[in-house]
């Protein structure tokens, strides 16, 4: 092995490592170890001047190998292996100490934070010496795409990819495109017509010819990896259809809260309680009437049913306020003689158009109550005497008054919730859920589509409650991605996987059964196991066990992790008792 | 001076290393006596690697990885559970206190949480002193 | 069609026919003339519809199918459903024909009105009677903003192995949220996961990256759009300069800083803020000595440069090239609060609005992300006393934040603006944080915390001991050395008054003031409220009436940043998906009313 | 050298003998020894003694083969002596290798160890209260035996080692390999382990292997095992996946479980750990209680993993206060 | 308990022009901006949000309507232009028919054509009744002394019975009023003393209306502003109605000018045409915000107020000129003016002139008793403190 020539770079990250770490004493300390060659602090190492001084130092120095202590590598490990690439050395030979988000910014003792900063970055400096130059490698696309889901994000996300030319096979459990929507009228705030929407979207797809429609179809399997994918689809009638994907876009929407789950409210106990998706049909079929086949006088509309409340789901459903004002004002316009209430607890009318469409609501004198979270709204019957139905108790916040609503209809409007098959669906293509069961995107900011699994996205209610345009925009968004690595024709395989050392394999096989990709492949000629590089995800759990230690971690061999472990363990002599 | 113990944690990077990321991003404070090596998955622990750290002076040993069924790896986290089962039952024979190895599910979201198990897991170990693997093993030589 | 339609339609005016926009009798006469059309009406007064006789109608006129057009039908639709089931009728024959939806108001609204109602007559949704035709498009994109939308939609097109040329107009790209210091509800840093981005942008070898660049003209047809832009000089050589900083040292002059909207100075030769992309130096003319002075006076930067980097005779430059697709996202400017009398912004030397204290709070702030108040200190050059930002200065001991400042207000921005009160709660949880001692009050009228993990985060912040006041609270007067909060406590029934020594004003987001040049220039459309207009509300956020030409983030619309991140990638599914098919569909309002009733008809058969 | 013969010594360190009989299994190849080699100590075979080894010179001895571990203080200083005065010092048989069977006793401590030995063993006088001192004070003088160390050392832990001949106990083939490979001057790099393969048992053993799922563990007795399936499969622990081969399989053939006496492979640290992480990534469940169950069937886990090992693992020893 | 919500008050409430009150989203901007609202009394937020919700109880025991003085700020103020002055304003008209037992008011607001029909046939009556009487008793050429056309003993006997009738009316609104506000309203027991420890403030309200001129915040003339020019109406008013009252006959003597009492009258009637000016001015150019908003029965109330003084001065006029005839017409018009006017009076707007004052003194006890309730803490605590 060439002698290591260590470059220790220590980021003061502004002051947010350096307010708390001498990061002056690290680097005078660092600097004298064995096979550091240069060690130096800058204010923002991400920066490009900081990103220069490394490459410089490469070139000049000839590094070939660099420590960055800077804020956690899931930050800018990829910002710093680019600048070693860009000094032309393999990206590879960078190993960051975390001295940021696991030391300045969680600890407050400067000497102890420094201290700890010490061992960290020298910890990094000890595994860097057994890092080895790793390349990437290419696997080709196949430009197919499988869609789960046939309801607006999953019709939008198909009609991108169809119209670009490209096959998709879109996969809808039910019988009928368009999913919840399907049982919309109007849409809020400018009340635009839900049913010509899907219609649109519906026609479209029926009519691209690279669209492949499958109602009443689910997937049963999904094997392969990013760009080769190969799906196993249940079609209507029970046969299996083998397809070879390159991406997967998944859509599966969400599933309305069980307001029967809340007592208080006397949902499927009292005949006049109905969900918000039941009134929709009313409005639909122009009848909304009461059970008894009565026009309403009174009708109450509750918001935030299941949502924002600590008993049944924290998260606030998007969509419910705007949906409750559509209600009020439709109610109001089909019953002119009809008095609406309105129970919330914050008016969620954020989106474009939506405040205006809150005034309009006011002014049509939709009576607007408020009540605080977690005490929520109480129906009961009303007596012979009284001229409506029900009354729903409330703590009114705006008045500080405890009042009675009359009402003749109840609607509920219940929150979304993640569908009862998202673990089966999250397991099937192998993405997490968060833990109300709503799927979790790679990053919440800069990536909201795609997920930790290569290859699946996600789009619509699927990751959490949002509206029709937000909808539609998350699809495209996977769309997008799609669609850029089809222009490519072939997908980068990181260069970190595992890989098996055969002149030390003894075919045990233990670890075949272990990897949950499949990658892990038995040769039944050569009696070895080998892995498949494109499909392997690094996680090394054949690495741990292969008892022969014929597996390779790249990256994370147990040397590396060795080196670390004595790093981060220096002996102190004040440590024995 | 007060014993202080190093604990060496080893975290899943998607869950738990996210985890500690978010205690920091969040600004939770917590005892600085861990230091943490990065795996990518906590299926990625060999034993051995706790092994060595305990030989190695370690006064504990932290695993965490995703929830049960969060996992990143679908199911990593429970062959860490199974290889934990096995191990306490071995590192009990050999001697070593139960609380000094410590195997927890940390989230991505629980960075409050991370800090706590650090915190109380600090304390534990302050409580039972510092390992003595090493230094017996030292003493055995110089004995001998 | 089994069997036989007749159908009713009817047509609201609102007053704006009037004024001749759209001529609601001659779509009427139009509508007459369309097939198994039985009657036409005219009506003008919602509030007098009544189902009831509207059934009767229906009825007596045998009516099964009813087509209500209009600027926004849809309000009117429950009316007459109920009306059509009223009748016995099937209530799904009810079909809206929305001009609003469907950009009545451009170029020839009463045709594209007519063909509206047309198509809703023939139950065939407008979209797909009016598709434009395709043409051939050109694989370069030009992206207009190089903020989070635009970088994330040039990122997205550029990976994909295609020309972009990312155009903004300030020194560095990044736009408002390199300027955060944390970023809700996960409070990582904004400029950490910005940053890499930003790089990545810049190093792209398929993206032109132009800064102090202005879009001047853009002619054409979708698909090839000519594009002219003005690339302002910043007089230093971007490939000499080292980013060394001694031009800067040198220079005498010193002027409010841009990127931290005037709470600090920058030179008049300056980087905009230390991970500035591209990394380089620029000088201000405007109030640069030597350049007003046409060269006779000062120069120091220019002597201090050891790289010869700085020529000033460099002059603009204006550059000329076609692309295919547009993408405009140019993000947002911040309400003015001096409009806002009442908090005394301008006035009160500690009233901040939000992007001050995003740049207080930022480690590379003024302060260093110390929050202080402002303290007179005497200006040495002018003589003059002014209010500034130490790290000495004392801390805040209280904090007051007053949401929707601008926003959901009739007299300034009607709409809410979505972000702040998610921004307000997290500089709720940075000064608890900053200053464990300071008490902190939220002023808001709703709590709009709508996103995922926003609820979650909403409650956290009530947890770290931020008080709450659900009331805008009125005015802000001087009291004493602090300053007095009036408002109303409406949950606990009570009027407060509180001394604080800083209030931050959550401004809202508005249009940006070139907003309505560039939209006269590209020939697309804006709401009342400023933001660009969006060809369909539901699905097609980010698309105009122009081919070719989209709107992504915040110039669409307040909206946050994964929203943002999300339409802007959308957006690149659009450009992506007409390039990688090697056509575009042509702008819609070059459809005449034959093309749209011919297809509509032969759809409906 | 082939006009001088090679000098070498045997020594039978804290070990069953087993080693020194292996030697003698090499039947009449101990003939060919004999005729190539002067046996300068071989205390089991030939009379010798220390004092002898001592005046030599310092690499005077070509090789010798240290069998068994060191215990005691005699082990010890023969160890240095051998070490001192030979060219080649061999780990012979696991004990010397890695600590052996006699390493176990690791897992106790040096006065339980004498208590079983001394005290409790109900083949001893019942009322003996004596346990060995180094030194006793006797009317003639003071009495000096060899002192028990606290533990077990393997030989590497005491004195450089050349070479491993691991195995309990060496295969006659490897006894051969590394005499010859001696005097035929064809020495692997040192600090190899000779005579093993660099694959583990299972690459030679003949069983069918498939993926393996265990929900039960077993004795080799608790059932009828099938003959042609891997043992692990079966539920019967077998070391042979972590097992450095080359003993011909000698165990499974037999229906026991690999034993892991030839160590662990050549990238491994820590054999029991590897076998603990290849065991337990078998148990077929995810439930906490029900795993608990499926590793009770494993009685006594450490001595199985560490049956030969101890010594040479991480911990090395027991730490029970 | 819980009180039922009336979706249908609203409705009602509309005649009374609170037309705008939907619109509130209840910022709490107008309560924070109003330099009356204080920690007891919070307004106007409040009783919009008992209006919304039809909290007809909660309302009509309110008080808080007659302490805003509808200087405007609030609703210049308001983000929705939900006009919380006017809203506040039109809850002074219900609550005034609400004292009103009767029901008249209540119609009164509901139909200005009713009121004006009403005005114009007590005008009409009363103008029959004094032409009738006058033609009876004397002589239409003759003003003053005896064989007046309308002598100044039966006209202020007339006006004693009249008054008295108002009074009448007056007082059994009073009754109800604190009726209301003191006892239906509830929530604290008020020691009788307070009654009186408090009694000061009803003349001290009455004459300075020192609220009033709290409200100016934004003054934009230093004599017209609408305190100033308010006093003077009313302070006019009052003197007049001394006058007219107990002074009648010196005031109808002459043709001389008895300046002990024409003095006052003078002065009197000055504030009395500044105001009405001022007031007709602001209602036709709708400058300020409290003069955009004007009911027929406000018009009802100017107009026939401008009837009263230009007739008033026009007959003073003519009678010291000795053109007596005309100053007898003139008269009568001026009592056809002054009958309805004062009949009104009960059942309008113009009712305010004593319930507020009245207000502020039920205020004041209200306030003292929840001092002595609470043991002298204060009233509200400014805000749970940061623990």
């Amino acid at each position: 092995m060439k002698e290591c020539k260590i470059g220790v770079y220590v980021c003061n990250c502004g002051t947010n490592i350096a307010k708390v770490v001498n990061v002056e004493e690290v680097v005078e300390s660092l600097g004298k170890m064995d096979g550091v060659v240069v060690a130096r602090s800058y204010k923002y190492m991400c920066s490009n001047p900081g990103q220069e001084m490394i490459v410089q130092d490469i070139k000049n120095l000839g590094l070939n190998r660099v420590v960055v202590a800077a804020c956690s590598p899931r930050m800018h490990e990829p910002t710093f292996r680019k600048a070693l690439e860009n000094a032309g050395i393999n990206p590879y030979f960078l190993e960051m100490a975390n001295i940021r988000e696991q030391c300045s910014w969680v600890h407050d003792d400067a000497i102890e934070a420094t201290e700890k900063a010490r061992v960290l970055t020298s910890a990094a400096v000890r595994r860097v010496k057994y890092h080895e130059p790793l390349e990437k490698r290419s696997v080709p696309m196949c430009p197919a795409t499988l869609v789960l889901g046939g309801g607006v994000a999953g019709l939008a996300a198909a009609l991108e990819l169809g119209d670009a030319g490209q096959q998709v096979y879109l996969v809808e459990r039910e019988n009928r495109l368009g999913g919840n929507v399907g049982r919309v009228d109007l849409t809020a705030p400018y009340l635009d017509s839900a049913r010509d929407l899907l219609t649109e979207f519906i026609t479209r797809a029926n009519q691209n010819p690279k669209i492949t429609v499958m109602i009443q179809s689910k997937l049963v399997e999904l094997g392969g990896y990013v760009g080769n994918f190969q799906a196993r689809v249940e079609d209507a009638q029970g046969d299996i259809i083998e397809l070879a994907v390159g991406s997967v876009v998944v859509c599966t929407g969400y599933k309305e809260f069980d307001a029967s789950r809340i007592k208080s409210l006397a949902y499927g106990w009292l005949p006049n309680v109905i969900t918000s998706f039941e009134l929709e049909g009313m409005i639909r079929k122009g009848k909304i009437l009461t059970k008894e086949g009565n026009v309403p006088q009174y009708v109450a509309l509750i918001h935030c049913v299941g949502s924002r409340s600590l008993e049944y789901h924290p998260y606030c459903s998007r969509v419910c306020c705007m949906t409750a004002l559509k209600y009020a004002h439709e109610i109001k316009s089909a019953i002119p003689k009809s008095y609406v209430s309105d129970v919330y607890i914050d008016m969620h009318a954020f989106g474009k158009g939506c405040e205006d469409f809150y005034r309009r609501s006011t002014e049509a004198k939709t009576m607007f109550l408020m009540y605080e979270k977690g005490h929520p709204p109480r129906i009961r019957e009303a007596g012979p005497d009284d001229d409506c139905g029900m009354f729903i108790w409330v703590k009114e916040q705006l008045s500080g008054e405890e009042i009675e609503i009359p009402a003749d209809l109840v609607v509920l409007m219940v929150g979304m919730e993640p569908r009862e098959d998202s673990e089966a669906v999250a397991h099937l293509v192998n993405i997490s859920r968060d833990k109300h069961g709503w799927f979790i995107e790679s990053h919440p900011k800069l990536d909201p589509v795609a997920t930790t699994t290569d290859g699946v996205f996600i789009a619509g209610a699927c990751s959490s409650p949002k509206d029709i345009p937000d909808t539609v925009a998350q699809a495209r968004a996977a769309a997008a991605r799609i669609l850029a690595k089809i222009a490519k024709g072939e997908i980068w395989a990181d260069a970190v996987y595992a890989e098996v050392d055969e002149d030390l394999c003894s075919g045990c096989r233990v670890c075949n059964e272990l990897c949950p990709y499949t990658a892990v492949e038995y040769d039944k000629v050569k009696k070895r196991s080998h892995v498949i590089y494109a499909m392997c995800k690094a996680c090394g759990a054949c690495v741990a066990a292969c008892p022969s230690g014929a597996i390779k971690a790249r990256h994370f061999t147990d040397q590396q992790i060795f080196a670390q472990i004595e790093g981060v363990l220096p002996w102190h002599s004040n440590h024995v008792s | 001076m007060a014993f202080e113990p190093r604990i060496v944690g080893f975290l899943c990077n998607w869950c738990s290393y996210t985890g500690a990321d978010l205690a920091g991003t969040s600004r939770v404070k917590y005892p600085f006596n861990v230091r943490i090596i990065r795996v990518m998955c906590s299926a990625r622990i060999d034993p051995t690697f706790i092994l060595k750290a305990l030989s190695d002076g370690a006064d504990g040993v932290l695993v965490c990885g995703c929830h049960p069924g969060d996992c990143h790896y679908v199911e990593g986290n429970y062959k860490a559970m199974r290889r934990y089962a096995l191990l306490k039952k071995t590192l009990r024979s050999l001697g070593v206190e139960e609380d000094r190895v410590r195997l927890e599910w940390v989230s991505a979201s629980e960075g409050v949480r991370f800090g706590e198990v650090i915190a109380d897991m600090t304390e534990k170990i302050r409580k039972l002193g510092p390992n003595r693997i090493k230094a017996e093993l030292i003493l055995d030589k110089a004995e001998r | 069609m089994s069997i036989q339609k007749k159908i009713g339609v009817y047509i609201y005016e609102n007053g704006k026919e009037g004024k001749g926009i759209i001529d609601c009798r001659a779509i009427a006469e139009y509508a007459k003339g369309l097939p198994q059309v039985d009657r036409v009406t005219l009506f003008s007064e919602p509030k007098k519809l009544n189902p009831l006789v509207l059934a009767d109608e229906f009825k007596k006129a045998g009516l099964n199918r009813i087509v209500i057009a209009g600027e926004s039908p849809g309000y009117f639709k429950p009316a007459f459903t109920r009306a059509m089931a009223e009748a016995g009728g099937d209530p799904e024959e009810v079909r809206i024909a929305s001009f609003r939806e469907h950009g009545v108001g451009l170029e020839g609204p009463t045709d594209r009105a007519k063909a509206v109602v047309a198509c809703a007559v023939f139950g065939i949704p407008f979209g797909l009677a009016a598709v434009p035709g395709k043409v051939p498009v050109n694989p370069a994109t030009l992206v207009i903003g190089g903020g989070v939308a635009g970088i994330q939609a040039a990122l997205e097109i550029a990976d994909a192995g295609y020309k972009v040329y990312l155009v903004e107009r300030l020194g560095t790209i990044g736009g408002h949220m390199a300027m955060f210091d944390k970023t809700f509800p996960t409070l990582d840093c904004a400029a950490c996961i910005l940053t890499p981005k930003m790089v990545a942008v810049g190093q792209h070898p398929n993206i032109e990256l132009m800064v102090l660049a202005d879009v001047q003209d853009v002619t054409g047809r979708p698909g090839a759009y000519q594009v002219k832009v003005l690339k302002y000089t910043g007089r230093v050589d971007a490939k000499a300069c080292v980013a060394c900083n001694a031009c800067a040292e040198a220079c005498p002059v010193s002027v409010p800083s841009e990127f931290d909207v005037g709470i600090a100075n920058r030179k008049a030769i300056y980087i905009p803020f230390p991970q500035a992309v591209p990394n380089t130096y620029i000088i201000d003319g405007a109030n640069c000595t030597y350049v007003q002075s046409e060269g006779k006076k000062c120069g120091a930067c220019m002597k201090k440069c050891a790289k010869d980097a700085i020529h000033f005779d460099t002059k603009d430059e204006l550059v000329e090239f076609e692309v295919g697709n547009i993408i405009v996202a140019t993000g947002y400017d911040t309400f003015d609060a001096r409009r806002l009398e009442r908090y005394n912004y301008g006035v009160l030397p500690n009233v901040l609005t939000s992007l001050e204290f995003e740049r207080l709070t930022n480690a590379s702030g003024p302060t260093g992300g110390k929050i202080v108040v402002k303290t007179k200190k005497l200006n040495k050059r002018t003589k003059t006393e002014e209010w500034v930002f130490d790290q000495e200065n004392p801390k805040p001991k209280a904090v007051a934040i007053i949401h929707c400042v601008g926003s959901r207000d009739q007299n300034f921005n009607p709409y809410c603006s979505r972000v702040c009160c998610m921004y307000s709660l997290k500089f709720g949880h940075l000064v608890r944080e900053k200053l464990p001692d300071a008490a902190c009050y939220e002023y808001y009228i709703d709590m709009r915390a709508f996103g995922k993990g926003y609820e979650e985060f909403f409650e956290r912040i009530k947890d770290e001991g931020v008080h709450v006041v659900r009331g805008r609270s009125a005015k802000v007067v001087a009291h004493g050395d602090r300053m007095m909060i009036r408002g109303e406590d409406i949950i606990h029934e009570t009027l407060i008054e509180l001394p604080v020594d800083m209030v931050l004003l959550a401004v809202g987001l508005q249009a940006t003031a070139d907003a309505e040049r560039l939209a006269n220039m590209l020939g697309i459309e804006r709401v009342q409220d400023g933001w660009f207009s969006e060809l369909e509300y539901n699905v097609e956020p980010t698309s105009t009436e122009r081919g070719g030409i989209f709107v992504a983030g915040v110039c669409q619309g307040p909206k946050d940043i994964p929203d943002t991140v999300a339409q802007a990638a959308a957006v690149a599914a659009k450009v992506l998906k007409s390039i990688v098919s090697g056509s575009i569909q042509g702008s819609r309002h070059r459809l005449t009313l034959l093309d749209i009733e011919q297809r509509a008809m032969s759809l409906a058969v | 050298m082939a006009d001088k013969k090679l000098q070498i010594a045997l020594y039978w360190g804290a070990g069953c003998g087993g080693c020194d009989v292996a030697v003698l299994d090499t039947n009449e190849f101990i003939l060919d020894v004999a005729a190539l080699a002067d046996i300068r100590l071989w205390p089991i075979a030939v009379d010798g003694k220390y004092k002898d080894v001592e005046h030599m010179q310092d690499g005077e001895l070509d090789l010798t083969l240290y069998n068994g571990a060191v215990r005691n203080s005699e082990n010890e200083e023969i160890a240095k002596l051998l070490r001192q005065k030979s060219k080649i010092m061999v780990a012979f048989g696991s004990c010397a290798h890695m600590g052996g069977i006699p390493g176990l006793a690791n897992l106790c401590k040096k006065e339980e160890i004498f208590k079983t030995a001394y005290l409790d063993n109900p083949s001893i006088e019942s009322r003996n209260q004596v346990v060995p001192y180094p030194q006793t004070k006797v009317e003639v003088g003071e009495l000096e035996i060899p002192t028990f160390y606290k533990r077990v050392y393997k030989l590497d832990a005491i004195v450089p080692v050349d070479y491993y001949v691991p195995g309990c106990p060496p295969a006659p083939h490897q006894i051969k390999t590394v005499l010859l490979a001696v005097v035929g001057g064809k020495l692997p790099p040192r600090g190899s382990v000779v005579g093993a393969s660099d694959r583990a048992v299972c690459d030679e053993c003949q069983r069918k292997k498939n993926e393996k799922k265990v929900s039960k563990f077993y004795r080799p007795w608790q059932i009828i095992q099938d003959f042609d399936t891997c043992l692990m499969e079966q539920g019967i622990l077998c070391a042979g996946s972590a097992t450095r081969g080359g003993c011909g399989v000698r165990c499974p053939n037999t229906g026991q479980g690999c034993r892991g006496c030839y160590g662990p492979m050549p990238n491994v640290k820590d054999q029991g750990a590897k076998l603990l992480s290849a065991v337990s990534s078998v148990i077929d469940s995810k439930d906490p209680k029900e795993i608990e169950r499926i590793l009770a069937g494993i009685p006594d886990f450490v001595s199985m993993a560490y049956r030969f090992g101890l010594p040479a693992s991480m911990l090395q020893r027991s730490f029970q206060q | 308990m819980a009180v039922r919500v009336n979706p249908k008050l609203i409705d009602e409430l509309e005649y009374f022009g609170a037309q705008d009150v939907i619109k509130c989203y209840h910022c709490g901007n107008c309560s924070a901006t109003c330099t009356h609202s204080d920690e007891v009394f919070v307004f106007p937020r409040r009783s919009m949000r008992y209006l919304q919700m039809g909290l007809k109880t909660k309302l009509e025991t309110s008080i808080e309507p007659w302490l805003c003085y509808y200087c405007g700020q609030c609703s210049e103020q308001c983000p929705l232009g939900a006009e919380p002055g006017e809203s506040m304003m039109s809850l002074r008209r219900w609550l005034i028919s609400r004292y009103d037992f009767t029901g008249i008011s209540r119609k009164f607001f509901k139909s200005t054509k009713l009121e004006l029909l009403f005005v114009i046939l007590i005008a009409l009556l009363a103008g029959i009744g004094f032409l009738f009487y006058g033609f009876g008793h004397g002589d239409i050429h003759v003003y003053d002394g005896a064989n007046a056309f309308l002598p100044s003993h039966f006209i202020h006997a007339f006006d004693l019975w009249l008054a008295a009738a108002m009074f009448l009316f007056l007082g059994m609104n009073i009754f109800r009023m604190w009726y209301f506000i003191m006892i239906k309203s509830g929530g604290v027991h008020i020691p009788w003393w307070l009654y009186i420890k408090k009694f000061y403030l009803l003349p001290w309200h009455f004459f300075t209306q020192k609220r009033y001129a709290e409200c100016e915040s934004k003054i934009k003339s230093k004599v017209f502003m609408p305190w100033l020019v308010h006093l003077g109406l009313m302070l006019g008013y009052v003197i007049m109605l001394v006058l007219v009252m107990i002074f009648l006959h010196r005031l109808q003597s002459g043709p001389e000018i008895d300046w002990s009492v024409h003095a006052l009258a003078y002065l009197a009637t000055v504030g009395l045409l500044i105001g009405t000016i001022y007031m007709v001015k602001g209602r036709i150019k709708k400058e300020q915000v409290q003069y955009q908003k004007s009911q027929g029965s406000d018009w009802i109330f100017l107009v026939l107020l401008m009837i009263i003084v230009v007739t008033g001065v026009f007959q003073h006029i003519c009678h010291r000129l000795g053109m007596e005839m005309i100053a007898n017409i003139t008269y009568v018009i001026h009592l056809m003016a002054v009958v309805p006017w004062l009949l009104r009076m009960p059942f309008t707007k113009w009712a305010h002139m004593l319930y507020r004052p009245l207000a502020m003194y039920f205020a004041g006890i209200r306030k003292n008793a929840l001092v002595l309730e609470k043991e002298g803490a204060p009233i509200s605590q400014p805000i749970r403190q940061a623990a």
